[in-house]
Protein backbone atom coordinates (compact mmCIF):
# COMPACT_ATOMS: atom_id res chain seq x y z
CA UNK A 1 0.00 0.00 0.00
CA UNK A 2 1.15 3.55 -0.85
CA UNK A 3 1.58 5.24 2.28
CA UNK A 4 1.55 9.75 2.15
CA UNK A 5 2.29 12.50 4.85
CA UNK A 6 1.87 15.74 4.31
CA UNK A 7 2.61 19.20 5.75
CA UNK A 8 4.15 18.50 9.73
CA UNK A 9 3.27 14.83 9.80
CA UNK A 10 5.80 15.05 6.16
CA UNK A 11 7.96 16.92 8.15
CA UNK A 12 8.50 14.64 11.36
CA UNK A 13 8.16 11.30 9.44
CA UNK A 14 10.98 12.91 7.38
CA UNK A 15 9.18 11.43 4.59
CA UNK A 16 6.45 12.27 1.79
CA UNK A 17 5.73 8.86 0.74
CA UNK A 18 6.53 4.92 0.63
CA UNK A 19 5.32 1.72 -0.10
CA UNK A 20 4.60 -0.69 2.38
CA UNK A 21 2.50 -3.90 2.87
CA UNK A 22 -0.13 -3.50 4.99
CA UNK A 23 1.69 -5.18 8.05
CA UNK A 24 0.07 -8.52 9.52
CA UNK A 25 -2.86 -8.18 11.81
CA UNK A 26 -3.45 -4.75 10.98
CA UNK A 27 -7.16 -3.99 9.33
CA UNK A 28 -8.04 -0.40 10.12
CA UNK A 29 -6.68 3.00 9.99
CA UNK A 30 -6.63 3.02 13.47
CA UNK A 31 -4.27 -0.44 13.49
CA UNK A 32 -1.60 1.43 10.78
CA UNK A 33 -0.82 4.63 12.83
CA UNK A 34 -0.18 2.32 15.91
CA UNK A 35 2.35 0.34 13.84
CA UNK A 36 3.85 3.46 12.16
CA UNK A 37 4.07 5.41 15.65
CA UNK A 38 5.63 2.06 17.14
CA UNK A 39 8.76 2.43 14.42
CA UNK A 40 9.77 5.72 17.14
CA UNK A 41 11.95 8.43 16.32
CA UNK A 42 10.00 11.07 13.90
CA UNK A 43 7.43 8.47 13.50
CA UNK A 44 6.33 8.51 16.75
CA UNK A 45 6.62 12.28 17.13
CA UNK A 46 4.33 12.25 14.08
CA UNK A 47 1.27 10.28 15.62
CA UNK A 48 2.13 10.72 19.30
CA UNK A 49 -1.47 13.01 19.15
CA UNK A 50 -3.67 11.15 16.90
CA UNK A 51 -6.66 13.61 17.40
CA UNK A 52 -4.15 16.10 15.43
CA UNK A 53 -4.01 13.90 12.60
CA UNK A 54 -6.56 13.63 9.61
CA UNK A 55 -6.54 10.65 7.00
CA UNK A 56 -7.85 10.47 3.98
CA UNK A 57 -8.18 6.71 2.27
CA UNK A 58 -8.05 6.42 -1.48
CA UNK A 59 -8.14 10.18 -1.57
CA UNK A 60 -11.74 10.37 0.57
CA UNK A 61 -11.59 12.02 3.91
CA UNK A 62 -12.43 9.13 6.70
CA UNK A 63 -12.57 7.93 10.18
CA UNK A 64 -9.89 6.03 11.82
CA UNK A 65 -12.01 2.44 11.97
CA UNK A 66 -11.94 2.21 8.17
CA UNK A 67 -10.88 -1.04 7.42
CA UNK A 68 -7.77 -1.31 5.20
CA UNK A 69 -6.56 -3.45 2.46
CA UNK A 70 -3.56 -3.84 0.69
CA UNK A 71 -4.19 -2.13 -2.55
CA UNK A 72 -5.22 1.76 -0.48
CA UNK A 73 -3.66 4.57 -0.72
CA UNK A 74 -3.79 5.84 2.36
CA UNK A 75 -2.56 9.89 3.39
CA UNK A 76 -1.66 11.12 6.90
CA UNK A 77 -2.28 14.93 7.37
CA UNK A 78 -2.90 18.14 9.59
CA UNK A 79 -6.59 19.38 9.58
CA UNK A 80 -6.67 21.46 5.85
CA UNK A 81 -5.94 25.47 5.90
CA UNK A 82 -6.81 26.23 2.38
CA UNK A 83 -8.43 28.41 0.89
CA UNK B 1 -13.75 24.11 -14.06
CA UNK B 2 -11.23 23.12 -11.38
CA UNK B 3 -7.74 24.43 -11.89
CA UNK B 4 -4.52 24.47 -9.28
CA UNK B 5 -1.61 26.23 -10.26
CA UNK B 6 1.25 27.82 -8.93
CA UNK B 7 0.39 31.46 -11.43
CA UNK B 8 -1.90 34.67 -10.09
CA UNK B 9 -5.10 34.80 -11.70
CA UNK B 10 -7.35 38.04 -13.34
CA UNK B 11 -10.56 37.74 -11.78
CA UNK B 12 -11.87 40.03 -14.39
CA UNK B 13 -10.54 38.02 -17.64
CA UNK B 14 -12.03 35.16 -15.56
CA UNK B 15 -15.21 36.72 -15.32
CA UNK B 16 -15.54 37.89 -19.28
CA UNK B 17 -14.86 34.36 -20.03
CA UNK B 18 -18.01 33.13 -18.25
CA UNK B 19 -20.42 35.57 -18.58
CA UNK B 20 -19.54 34.90 -22.22
CA UNK B 21 -21.11 31.22 -21.84
CA UNK B 22 -24.83 31.77 -21.84
CA UNK B 23 -27.19 34.83 -22.69
CA UNK B 24 -29.06 34.06 -19.92
CA UNK B 25 -26.42 34.86 -16.95
CA UNK B 26 -27.41 37.15 -15.12
CA UNK B 27 -25.30 37.26 -11.55
CA UNK B 28 -21.59 36.05 -11.36
CA UNK B 29 -20.60 36.30 -7.64
CA UNK B 30 -16.64 35.76 -6.96
CA UNK B 31 -14.92 35.68 -3.97
CA UNK B 32 -11.37 36.18 -3.87
CA UNK B 33 -8.82 34.53 -0.94
CA UNK B 34 -5.24 36.99 -0.21
CA UNK B 35 -2.59 36.68 1.81
CA UNK B 36 -2.47 38.72 4.88
CA UNK B 37 0.01 39.54 6.67
CA UNK B 38 -0.75 38.48 9.94
CA UNK B 39 -2.61 35.32 11.18
CA UNK B 40 -4.16 35.45 14.45
CA UNK B 41 -6.33 38.12 16.07
CA UNK B 42 -4.43 41.06 14.97
CA UNK B 43 -3.05 43.02 18.45
CA UNK B 44 -1.77 40.28 19.98
CA UNK B 45 1.28 39.88 17.44
CA UNK B 46 4.20 42.19 17.19
CA UNK B 47 6.21 42.80 14.73
CA UNK B 48 8.20 39.69 14.45
CA UNK B 49 5.27 37.78 14.38
CA UNK B 50 4.11 39.61 10.49
CA UNK B 51 4.02 37.08 8.15
CA UNK B 52 6.59 37.83 4.84
CA UNK B 53 5.68 35.10 2.95
CA UNK B 54 3.54 31.42 2.78
CA UNK B 55 3.56 28.37 1.34
CA UNK B 56 1.01 26.21 0.00
CA UNK B 57 1.21 22.35 -0.40
CA UNK B 58 -1.83 20.33 -0.99
CA UNK B 59 -2.41 16.60 -1.85
CA UNK B 60 -2.37 16.10 -5.95
CA UNK B 61 -5.00 14.22 -6.82
CA UNK B 62 -7.17 14.71 -4.07
CA UNK B 63 -7.52 17.84 -4.32
CA UNK B 64 -8.96 18.11 -7.56
CA UNK B 65 -11.50 14.90 -6.81
CA UNK B 66 -12.57 17.35 -3.11
CA UNK B 67 -13.29 20.36 -5.42
CA UNK B 68 -14.73 18.33 -8.29
CA UNK B 69 -17.55 16.83 -5.79
CA UNK B 70 -17.63 20.40 -4.09
CA UNK B 71 -18.54 21.85 -7.67
CA UNK B 72 -20.95 19.29 -8.31
CA UNK B 73 -22.93 19.28 -5.14
CA UNK B 74 -23.12 23.07 -5.97
CA UNK B 75 -24.62 21.99 -9.27
CA UNK B 76 -26.95 19.72 -7.65
CA UNK B 77 -28.54 22.30 -5.04
CA UNK B 78 -28.69 25.32 -7.49
CA UNK B 79 -29.10 26.13 -10.76
CA UNK B 80 -26.17 27.31 -12.10
CA UNK B 81 -24.28 28.15 -15.44
CA UNK B 82 -20.82 28.02 -14.79
CA UNK B 83 -18.75 27.38 -11.56
CA UNK B 84 -15.18 28.23 -11.49
CA UNK B 85 -12.62 27.26 -8.49
CA UNK B 86 -8.91 28.34 -9.16
CA UNK B 87 -6.31 27.39 -6.28
CA UNK B 88 -2.86 28.82 -5.93
CA UNK B 89 -0.06 26.83 -4.18
CA UNK B 90 3.24 27.11 -3.89
CA UNK B 91 5.26 30.09 -2.54
CA UNK B 92 2.97 33.50 -1.86
CA UNK B 93 3.40 36.97 -0.49
CA UNK B 94 1.33 39.23 1.29
CA UNK B 95 -1.63 41.01 -0.90
CA UNK B 96 -1.38 37.73 -3.10
CA UNK B 97 -4.48 36.22 -4.42
CA UNK B 98 -4.91 32.30 -3.02
CA UNK B 99 -8.10 31.35 -4.07
CA UNK B 100 -11.23 32.43 -6.90
CA UNK B 101 -14.07 31.00 -6.52
CA UNK B 102 -16.83 32.08 -9.14
CA UNK B 103 -20.59 31.35 -9.84
CA UNK B 104 -22.78 32.40 -12.73
CA UNK B 105 -26.54 32.15 -12.33
CA UNK B 106 -29.67 33.52 -13.92
CA UNK B 107 -30.55 34.34 -10.33
CA UNK B 108 -28.57 36.52 -7.56
CA UNK B 109 -29.33 34.23 -4.69
CA UNK B 110 -28.28 31.33 -5.90
CA UNK B 111 -24.70 32.88 -7.12
CA UNK B 112 -24.21 34.06 -3.97
CA UNK B 113 -25.34 30.93 -2.30
CA UNK B 114 -23.42 28.13 -4.14
CA UNK B 115 -20.18 30.51 -4.16
CA UNK B 116 -20.44 31.05 -0.13
CA UNK B 117 -20.87 27.05 -0.06
CA UNK B 118 -18.00 25.77 -2.34
CA UNK B 119 -16.20 28.57 -0.12
CA UNK B 120 -16.93 26.76 3.32
CA UNK B 121 -16.40 23.04 1.78
CA UNK B 122 -13.15 24.04 0.33
CA UNK B 123 -11.38 25.14 3.80
CA UNK B 124 -12.93 22.02 5.40
CA UNK B 125 -12.76 19.48 2.42
CA UNK B 126 -9.69 20.22 -0.04
CA UNK B 127 -6.34 19.27 1.36
CA UNK B 128 -4.37 21.93 1.11
CA UNK B 129 -1.83 22.87 3.94
CA UNK B 130 -0.22 26.62 4.41
CA UNK B 131 3.10 27.49 6.52
CA UNK B 132 3.59 31.04 7.35
CA UNK B 133 6.90 32.72 7.18
CA UNK B 134 7.42 35.10 10.25
CA UNK B 135 10.58 37.08 11.88
CA UNK B 136 10.17 34.77 14.44
CA UNK B 137 10.56 31.66 12.42
CA UNK B 138 7.81 29.29 9.95
CA UNK B 139 4.93 27.82 11.38
CA UNK B 140 1.63 25.10 9.87
CA UNK B 141 -1.65 27.19 10.39
CA UNK B 142 -3.71 25.26 12.27
CA UNK B 143 -6.98 24.85 11.25
CA UNK B 144 -10.16 27.72 12.50
CA UNK B 145 -12.82 25.58 14.40
CA UNK B 146 -15.48 27.87 13.18
CA UNK B 147 -14.37 26.94 9.45
CA UNK B 148 -15.75 23.49 10.46
CA UNK B 149 -18.92 24.98 12.03
CA UNK B 150 -19.64 26.99 8.63
CA UNK B 151 -19.52 23.61 6.63
CA UNK B 152 -21.58 22.12 9.24
CA UNK B 153 -24.40 24.78 8.40
CA UNK B 154 -25.09 23.33 5.25
CA UNK B 155 -25.96 20.25 6.02
CA UNK B 156 -29.53 18.99 4.83
CA UNK C 1 -16.86 54.51 -2.87
CA UNK C 2 -19.78 54.61 -5.16
CA UNK C 3 -19.67 55.22 -9.01
CA UNK C 4 -22.43 56.02 -11.69
CA UNK C 5 -21.03 55.68 -14.96
CA UNK C 6 -21.88 54.91 -18.69
CA UNK C 7 -18.45 52.82 -19.40
CA UNK C 8 -17.34 49.82 -18.49
CA UNK C 9 -15.36 48.29 -15.76
CA UNK C 10 -12.49 45.78 -14.73
CA UNK C 11 -13.27 43.59 -11.87
CA UNK C 12 -9.98 42.42 -12.02
CA UNK C 13 -8.72 45.71 -11.84
CA UNK C 14 -10.57 47.18 -9.13
CA UNK C 15 -10.25 44.49 -6.94
CA UNK C 16 -6.29 44.76 -7.61
CA UNK C 17 -7.09 48.29 -6.00
CA UNK C 18 -9.04 47.30 -3.26
CA UNK C 19 -6.51 44.88 -2.38
CA UNK C 20 -3.72 46.75 -2.15
CA UNK C 21 -5.41 49.28 0.64
CA UNK C 22 -4.52 47.44 3.14
CA UNK C 23 -2.26 44.22 4.31
CA UNK C 24 -5.27 42.95 6.48
CA UNK C 25 -7.55 42.04 3.94
CA UNK C 26 -8.40 38.39 3.64
CA UNK C 27 -11.81 38.21 1.91
CA UNK C 28 -12.75 39.89 -1.17
CA UNK C 29 -16.50 39.51 -2.36
CA UNK C 30 -17.29 40.89 -5.90
CA UNK C 31 -20.93 40.75 -7.27
CA UNK C 32 -21.49 41.59 -10.87
CA UNK C 33 -25.16 41.73 -12.63
CA UNK C 34 -25.02 40.93 -16.30
CA UNK C 35 -27.89 41.95 -18.87
CA UNK C 36 -29.65 38.94 -20.08
CA UNK C 37 -31.32 38.23 -23.09
CA UNK C 38 -34.75 37.53 -22.10
CA UNK C 39 -36.69 39.01 -18.61
CA UNK C 40 -39.06 36.68 -17.63
CA UNK C 41 -39.78 32.88 -16.98
CA UNK C 42 -37.53 32.05 -20.17
CA UNK C 43 -39.87 29.67 -21.65
CA UNK C 44 -42.92 31.56 -21.50
CA UNK C 45 -41.19 33.71 -24.44
CA UNK C 46 -40.60 33.68 -28.08
CA UNK C 47 -37.86 35.17 -30.25
CA UNK C 48 -39.52 38.56 -30.84
CA UNK C 49 -39.61 38.98 -26.68
CA UNK C 50 -35.68 38.59 -26.69
CA UNK C 51 -33.78 41.51 -25.33
CA UNK C 52 -32.09 43.37 -27.91
CA UNK C 53 -30.79 46.06 -25.38
CA UNK C 54 -31.60 47.80 -22.44
CA UNK C 55 -31.49 52.01 -21.16
CA UNK C 56 -30.76 52.29 -17.80
CA UNK C 57 -32.38 55.96 -16.59
CA UNK C 58 -31.57 56.80 -12.63
CA UNK C 59 -31.83 59.61 -10.52
CA UNK C 60 -28.51 61.90 -10.14
CA UNK C 61 -28.56 63.29 -6.60
CA UNK C 62 -30.50 60.83 -5.19
CA UNK C 63 -28.73 57.91 -6.43
CA UNK C 64 -25.51 58.09 -5.03
CA UNK C 65 -26.92 59.81 -1.53
CA UNK C 66 -29.25 56.31 -1.18
CA UNK C 67 -26.27 54.12 -2.23
CA UNK C 68 -23.70 55.91 0.73
CA UNK C 69 -25.98 55.13 2.54
CA UNK C 70 -26.55 51.70 1.81
CA UNK C 71 -22.70 51.86 2.32
CA UNK C 72 -22.59 53.33 5.44
CA UNK C 73 -25.52 51.32 6.49
CA UNK C 74 -23.24 47.49 5.40
CA UNK C 75 -20.11 49.31 7.30
CA UNK C 76 -21.99 49.94 10.51
CA UNK C 77 -22.94 46.12 10.15
CA UNK C 78 -19.46 44.39 9.35
CA UNK C 79 -16.13 45.40 10.00
CA UNK C 80 -15.20 46.22 6.01
CA UNK C 81 -11.53 47.77 4.86
CA UNK C 82 -13.66 49.09 1.65
CA UNK C 83 -16.47 48.82 -0.22
CA UNK C 84 -16.99 49.61 -3.60
CA UNK C 85 -20.12 50.11 -5.88
CA UNK C 86 -20.39 50.82 -9.54
CA UNK C 87 -23.69 51.23 -11.26
CA UNK C 88 -23.93 51.90 -15.11
CA UNK C 89 -26.33 53.93 -16.98
CA UNK C 90 -27.18 54.40 -20.60
CA UNK C 91 -27.64 51.90 -23.60
CA UNK C 92 -26.18 48.00 -22.67
CA UNK C 93 -26.50 45.17 -24.61
CA UNK C 94 -27.19 41.51 -23.56
CA UNK C 95 -23.73 40.08 -21.85
CA UNK C 96 -22.91 43.69 -20.67
CA UNK C 97 -21.92 44.28 -17.40
CA UNK C 98 -24.34 46.61 -15.54
CA UNK C 99 -22.94 46.86 -11.61
CA UNK C 100 -20.12 45.55 -9.47
CA UNK C 101 -20.73 45.59 -5.36
CA UNK C 102 -16.97 44.67 -4.06
CA UNK C 103 -16.78 44.15 -0.40
CA UNK C 104 -13.24 44.05 1.27
CA UNK C 105 -12.53 42.37 4.85
CA UNK C 106 -10.65 40.74 7.07
CA UNK C 107 -13.08 37.65 7.27
CA UNK C 108 -15.01 36.01 4.33
CA UNK C 109 -18.53 36.30 6.07
CA UNK C 110 -18.15 39.68 6.14
CA UNK C 111 -17.61 40.05 2.89
CA UNK C 112 -20.03 37.32 1.76
CA UNK C 113 -22.87 39.10 3.94
CA UNK C 114 -22.20 42.66 3.33
CA UNK C 115 -21.89 42.56 -0.77
CA UNK C 116 -25.26 40.31 -0.89
CA UNK C 117 -26.91 43.13 1.80
CA UNK C 118 -25.92 45.84 -0.29
CA UNK C 119 -27.14 44.34 -3.71
CA UNK C 120 -30.31 43.66 -2.01
CA UNK C 121 -30.83 47.17 -0.70
CA UNK C 122 -29.82 48.16 -4.13
CA UNK C 123 -32.41 46.21 -5.94
CA UNK C 124 -35.33 48.19 -3.61
CA UNK C 125 -33.85 51.47 -2.90
CA UNK C 126 -31.36 52.73 -5.14
CA UNK C 127 -33.49 55.26 -8.28
CA UNK C 128 -32.40 53.11 -11.33
CA UNK C 129 -34.97 52.25 -13.94
CA UNK C 130 -34.16 49.35 -16.78
CA UNK C 131 -36.65 49.43 -20.26
CA UNK C 132 -35.79 46.43 -22.49
CA UNK C 133 -36.02 46.75 -26.42
CA UNK C 134 -37.34 43.43 -27.88
CA UNK C 135 -38.52 42.60 -31.42
CA UNK C 136 -41.96 43.77 -30.15
CA UNK C 137 -41.07 46.85 -28.89
CA UNK C 138 -39.94 48.51 -25.58
CA UNK C 139 -41.14 47.94 -22.41
CA UNK C 140 -40.01 49.28 -18.55
CA UNK C 141 -38.91 46.46 -16.53
CA UNK C 142 -41.12 45.73 -13.56
CA UNK C 143 -39.82 45.21 -9.96
CA UNK C 144 -40.09 41.97 -8.64
CA UNK C 145 -41.80 41.38 -5.75
CA UNK C 146 -38.90 38.71 -4.50
CA UNK C 147 -36.37 41.74 -4.63
CA UNK C 148 -38.56 43.51 -1.53
CA UNK C 149 -38.72 40.57 -0.03
CA UNK C 150 -34.67 40.24 0.60
CA UNK C 151 -34.15 43.35 1.69
CA UNK C 152 -36.92 43.13 4.61
CA UNK C 153 -35.12 40.31 5.50
CA UNK C 154 -31.85 41.93 6.51
CA UNK C 155 -34.47 44.07 8.88
CA UNK C 156 -33.15 44.26 12.46
CA UNK D 1 -41.36 73.38 -5.76
CA UNK D 2 -39.10 71.13 -7.99
CA UNK D 3 -41.01 68.50 -9.19
CA UNK D 4 -39.27 65.73 -11.60
CA UNK D 5 -40.91 62.19 -13.12
CA UNK D 6 -38.68 59.22 -14.40
CA UNK D 7 -39.76 56.22 -16.30
CA UNK D 8 -42.45 55.88 -17.68
CA UNK D 9 -44.25 58.65 -15.49
CA UNK D 10 -41.75 60.79 -17.26
CA UNK D 11 -43.04 59.66 -20.63
CA UNK D 12 -46.82 59.79 -19.89
CA UNK D 13 -46.27 63.02 -18.04
CA UNK D 14 -44.31 64.08 -21.26
CA UNK D 15 -41.73 66.09 -18.49
CA UNK D 16 -38.83 65.48 -16.75
CA UNK D 17 -38.89 68.05 -14.38
CA UNK D 18 -41.23 71.42 -13.52
CA UNK D 19 -41.20 74.14 -10.76
CA UNK D 20 -44.36 74.80 -9.69
CA UNK D 21 -45.55 76.51 -6.21
CA UNK D 22 -47.27 74.41 -3.86
CA UNK D 23 -50.77 75.14 -4.83
CA UNK D 24 -53.25 76.28 -2.30
CA UNK D 25 -54.85 74.09 0.10
CA UNK D 26 -52.26 71.26 -0.76
CA UNK D 27 -50.62 70.14 2.40
CA UNK D 28 -49.07 66.64 1.54
CA UNK D 29 -47.74 64.22 -1.18
CA UNK D 30 -51.03 62.46 -1.77
CA UNK D 31 -52.96 66.05 -2.06
CA UNK D 32 -50.11 67.01 -4.69
CA UNK D 33 -50.62 63.98 -6.83
CA UNK D 34 -54.35 64.19 -6.60
CA UNK D 35 -53.57 68.03 -7.91
CA UNK D 36 -51.52 66.73 -11.19
CA UNK D 37 -53.83 64.06 -12.11
CA UNK D 38 -56.78 66.82 -12.32
CA UNK D 39 -54.59 68.36 -14.73
CA UNK D 40 -56.32 65.66 -17.17
CA UNK D 41 -54.09 64.20 -20.19
CA UNK D 42 -50.89 62.65 -19.59
CA UNK D 43 -50.95 63.60 -15.99
CA UNK D 44 -54.00 61.79 -15.73
CA UNK D 45 -52.71 58.74 -17.31
CA UNK D 46 -49.46 59.10 -15.00
CA UNK D 47 -51.27 59.05 -11.52
CA UNK D 48 -54.27 57.19 -12.86
CA UNK D 49 -53.20 54.30 -10.70
CA UNK D 50 -51.26 55.89 -7.91
CA UNK D 51 -50.34 52.26 -5.96
CA UNK D 52 -47.79 52.13 -9.29
CA UNK D 53 -45.89 55.29 -8.16
CA UNK D 54 -43.49 55.38 -5.82
CA UNK D 55 -42.53 59.55 -4.18
CA UNK D 56 -39.18 60.64 -2.84
CA UNK D 57 -38.87 63.80 -1.34
CA UNK D 58 -35.61 65.98 -1.21
CA UNK D 59 -34.54 62.48 -2.30
CA UNK D 60 -35.46 60.06 0.80
CA UNK D 61 -38.15 57.15 0.09
CA UNK D 62 -41.49 58.77 1.43
CA UNK D 63 -44.98 57.36 1.98
CA UNK D 64 -48.04 59.54 0.53
CA UNK D 65 -49.38 60.82 3.92
CA UNK D 66 -45.71 62.76 4.29
CA UNK D 67 -46.17 66.34 4.46
CA UNK D 68 -44.73 68.82 1.90
CA UNK D 69 -43.43 72.12 1.90
CA UNK D 70 -42.50 74.70 -0.61
CA UNK D 71 -39.29 74.45 -0.96
CA UNK D 72 -38.98 70.34 -1.13
CA UNK D 73 -37.84 68.52 -4.12
CA UNK D 74 -40.37 65.92 -5.00
CA UNK D 75 -39.43 63.07 -7.52
CA UNK D 76 -42.38 60.82 -9.01
CA UNK D 77 -41.21 57.53 -9.98
CA UNK D 78 -42.15 53.33 -10.67
CA UNK D 79 -40.59 51.24 -8.56
CA UNK D 80 -37.03 50.65 -8.68
CA UNK D 81 -35.60 48.05 -11.18
CA UNK D 82 -31.67 48.70 -11.02
CA UNK D 83 -29.12 45.92 -10.36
Amino acid sequence: MKVLYFAWLKEKTGIGEEDISLPQGITNVEGLMEFLKNRGGGFEKAFSDISMVRVAVNMEHVKILTPLKDSDEVAFFPPVTGG
Amino acid sequence: MIRIQTDDFDVGQELKKISSVDNSIGAVCSFVGLVRDFSGPRDNEGEDDKISSMTLEHYPGMTEKQLAKIEEDARSRWELSDVLIIHRIGRLEPKDQIVLVMTASMHRDAAFDAARFIMDFLKTEAPFWKKEETGSGSKWVEAKSSDAGNSKGWEK
